[in-house]
Formats: structure tokens, C-alpha cells, sequence
């Protein structure tokens, strides 16, 4: 699937889109996974309440399936208007 | 119904003015415009970033909300994404409804969501400095009451 | 603050973009227009009698207890007296502010306001006769949440 | 002093404005003694409650003195916006 940042996550990040292959059953486990694999995603997911989902563009939240899910996005909360 | 994500500047008095022209039958037209506001001083940019795809479907969804919640003849949104200098217009909503209360109504209620749901980021370049805006507890408080 | 009572029409575009180019270190700007409705079908024409000397006072007030009560970069408020057509634009008031939820807070107030304590009548034509629009107990009731 | 009706009260009477000559002391009382003159002024002020009054361009009631007042006027409640 496809996983975008935005904000300060895409920073810490420090790209804005990967592809990643994973198992994960939940937007939790996907998390998991990805702060397990470097100190940068481990920052950039310390504090799961400063940070929002969106699955297939519609937001969603930590403890949703990733069952046919395309596209993951992590971003801190909008600040629009 | 117009939902425009544009980086492009907009002009707010054509567009109040073809809004307005457009709602036949409408009593009342309401407006709001979002401007970059230099607060402390030695703000240089104000820099948006927003999720291509999601961002317009997200915008339209609350529009369709304001629809079913209120007696509408129409809306609305333009929000822009980029670098904006303090002055700059950032976004603007319009309402139409038949009576002043459902336009003002549903005028704070696009306002409230597009605030905290739609996926935009503000970035402060100040020449101290950048950092992101943080969101704010009454924005997400400004929610509770719809 | 410009107050105008006039009988000819005012630019809604025209106006919110010197409005609001005016409303320098402001975040949010809010406009409300007034539209002449046929609601039933058949109205001719609207014609909206005043007060001369008190009505432009009298607004005066209401926009400077808005600026009392609200944090207000800028008020305007414009209406119209005379004959009008179903479609023209009546009145329209703006405000500006720091912040969205004065300005849409002082935009109501002024509306509200405008509504039940500024000397307008208004007199609907219609092919069937004419007759004085009446007071409407909402709109006074309007005025109970300032 | 001057005397000024506004819209329906104005179509009632039949004209919008008239120099008075009065020792009335309030508002009721000129009310009293304009709808003794004739039945048009009857008419327009036959329901205190549907109307409004205006002591020099201020909104005032019905019991306000008319002491020093140069500009009295009656209309219906307003409909601006």
C-alpha cells in the first residue's frame, strides 16, 4: 500500500510517500511496524495522540482494519481555514 | 455547489458578486474570508499544505453536510495552498439561503470544519524561524456545537 | 466604520474588496447582503420607506455597540431606502476582526439589530395590491441572545 | 412642536409630518388628544401596543415626558435589513 505524511510527520519522515508491504491487520500494527524500523519513524510516532489517519482519503482512526485499504495517510491535526 | 483547491489567488469581489447574482430567490448571502494574519510580528510566509485527492472530497463532504442540515440555495468554497504573504487571502465560503439565519448557520458551520477537518497545514516562516501551526483546543471545542 | 443610507444600489463586489483590502492585520472578514424575495410570486416591487435625520444615527449605534462588544478591526454598513425589484440587493453589512468568531458574531448582532431597531419600512407590491411587511416576533426575539 | 408618522400610521393619518401646538406632558397624553380631533388619528393610534415612538430621533415609550421635545414621531414597528 501507500503511505503519505504530511505536515511535521513528512518531515520527520522525511519523505512525503512510500510504498510499503506489510501484514498489518491495523492502522496500530502498521505503526508498530514502521517506528520499529528507524529512529525517525520512531519519532515521528511517539505521541499517536498528537497525529491523525486517513484511509483511501477518508479520515479514520488507530484501531481501523487495513483490509483492502490502498492508501495510508499519517498527518498531525489539520489546521485549515 | 463550487469546491475550488487552487494555489492562485482569488478575486473575493467577482466572486461575492457572481455568487450573489446566482442564488435567485435567495434573502440572504453570507461571506467569510480567511486572511494571513502577521500576529507577532516579522511574519514573512504563511506556507498551506493540503492532501491532493482528499482535500476536495473532504471540502465537499461538508458542503453536502451544510446542505442537509440547513435550508440552502447554495455554497461555496475556495481555499488556497502555497506560499501566502501576510494580507493575502487565504479562503473564502459563501452561503445563500431564503432566510439570514440558516446563511450565518451554515457560513460558522463550513468555517468550524474546514478549520479542523479538512487536510490543510500551516506552516509560519518568520525570520526567526519556521514551524507549523499548532491546531487550537477551541477550533476542535467550535465542533461540539453542531 | 462607513454607515450609508442611500437609494441608489451599492456594489456588493466592489465594496467587500475595498472592505476588506482596508482591514489590514485582520483575520477574518464577514459580509452579509440583504436580497428583495418574492416569496409567494407576484411581487412587483418592494418599497422601503425611512426615517431621515434618525436612521443613519440610529445605525450608528448599532455598529458602535458592536465594536463595544466585539474586537473589531472595521464595520460597514449600507441600505436602501425606495422602490425595488424582487432580485436587488437591499442592504449588506461587513465586519472585520482578528478573529472568524467576532466577526460572524458581530455581523448577526448587527443584522439583528438592523432588523428590529432601525426606522426602515417596507411595503410589498404585488399585482393582487399592496401591504405593509409586519414585525416578525422571531426577529424581535432575535435581539433576547445579545 | 413637529410631528411625524411613518408608514402605515402615515397612510392613516394622511400626512407625514404637522406642526402641533400642545401642553401634553407625555406621549400618552398627546397620543389622547390627537385621537380626540378626528377619527383618522383615532384610527392610526387605536392599539398603543402596534406602535412605536421616537422623541427627537431617539427611541423612547409612551410615558416619557415632552418637556423640551422638538420632534415627536409614530410608526410601526421597524422592518429594516
Amino acid at each position: 500500500m501507500d503511505v503519505l505524511y504530511f505536515a511535521w510527520v513528512r518531515e520527520r519522515i522525511g519523505l512525503p510517500k512510500e510504498r510499503v508491504e506489510t501484514g498489518a491487520a491495523t492502522v496500530s500494527e502498521l505503526v508498530e511496524e514502521l517506528s520499529a524500523r528507524e529512529e525517525r519513524y520512531a519519532a515521528a510516532f511517539a505521541d499517536i495522540s498528537a497525529l491523525r489517519v486517513a484511509l483511501d482519503q477518508e479520515l479514520s482512526d488507530f484501531d481501523a482494519p487495513l483490509a483492502g485499504v490502498r492508501e495510508v495517510a499519517f498527518f498531525p491535526p489539520m489546521t485549515g481555514g | 455547489m463550487r469546491i475550488a483547491v487552487q494555489e492562485q489567488p482569488f478575486d473575493l469581489g467577482a466572486e461575492s458578486d457572481v455568487f450573489a447574482a446566482a442564488a435567485t430567490g435567495m434573502g440572504a448571502v453570507v461571506t467569510f474570508t480567511g486572511v494571513v494574519r502577521d500576529v507577532d510580528g516579522g511574519l514573512e510566509a504563511m506556507e498551506i499544505e493540503h492532501y491532493p485527492g482528499m482535500t476536495e472530497s473532504a471540502i465537499r463532504k461538508i458542503a453536502e453536510d451544510a446542505r442537509d442540515r440547513w435550508s440552502l440555495g447554495d455554497v461555496l468554497v475556495i481555499h488556497r495552498y502555497g506560499r501566502l504573504a501576510p494580507g493575502e487571502r487565504i479562503m473564502m465560503v459563501a452561503t445563500a439561503a431564503p432566510h439570514r439565519k440558516d446563511a450565518f448557520e451554515a457560513a460558522e458551520f463550513l468555517m468550524d470544519y474546514l478549520k479542523s477537518r479538512a487536510p490543510f497545514w500551516k506552516k509560519e516562516i518568520t525570520r526567526a524561524g519556521e514551524g507549523w501551526v499548532a491546531a487550537r483546543c477551541e477550533d476542535e471545542d467550535a465542533l461540539k456545537r453542531w
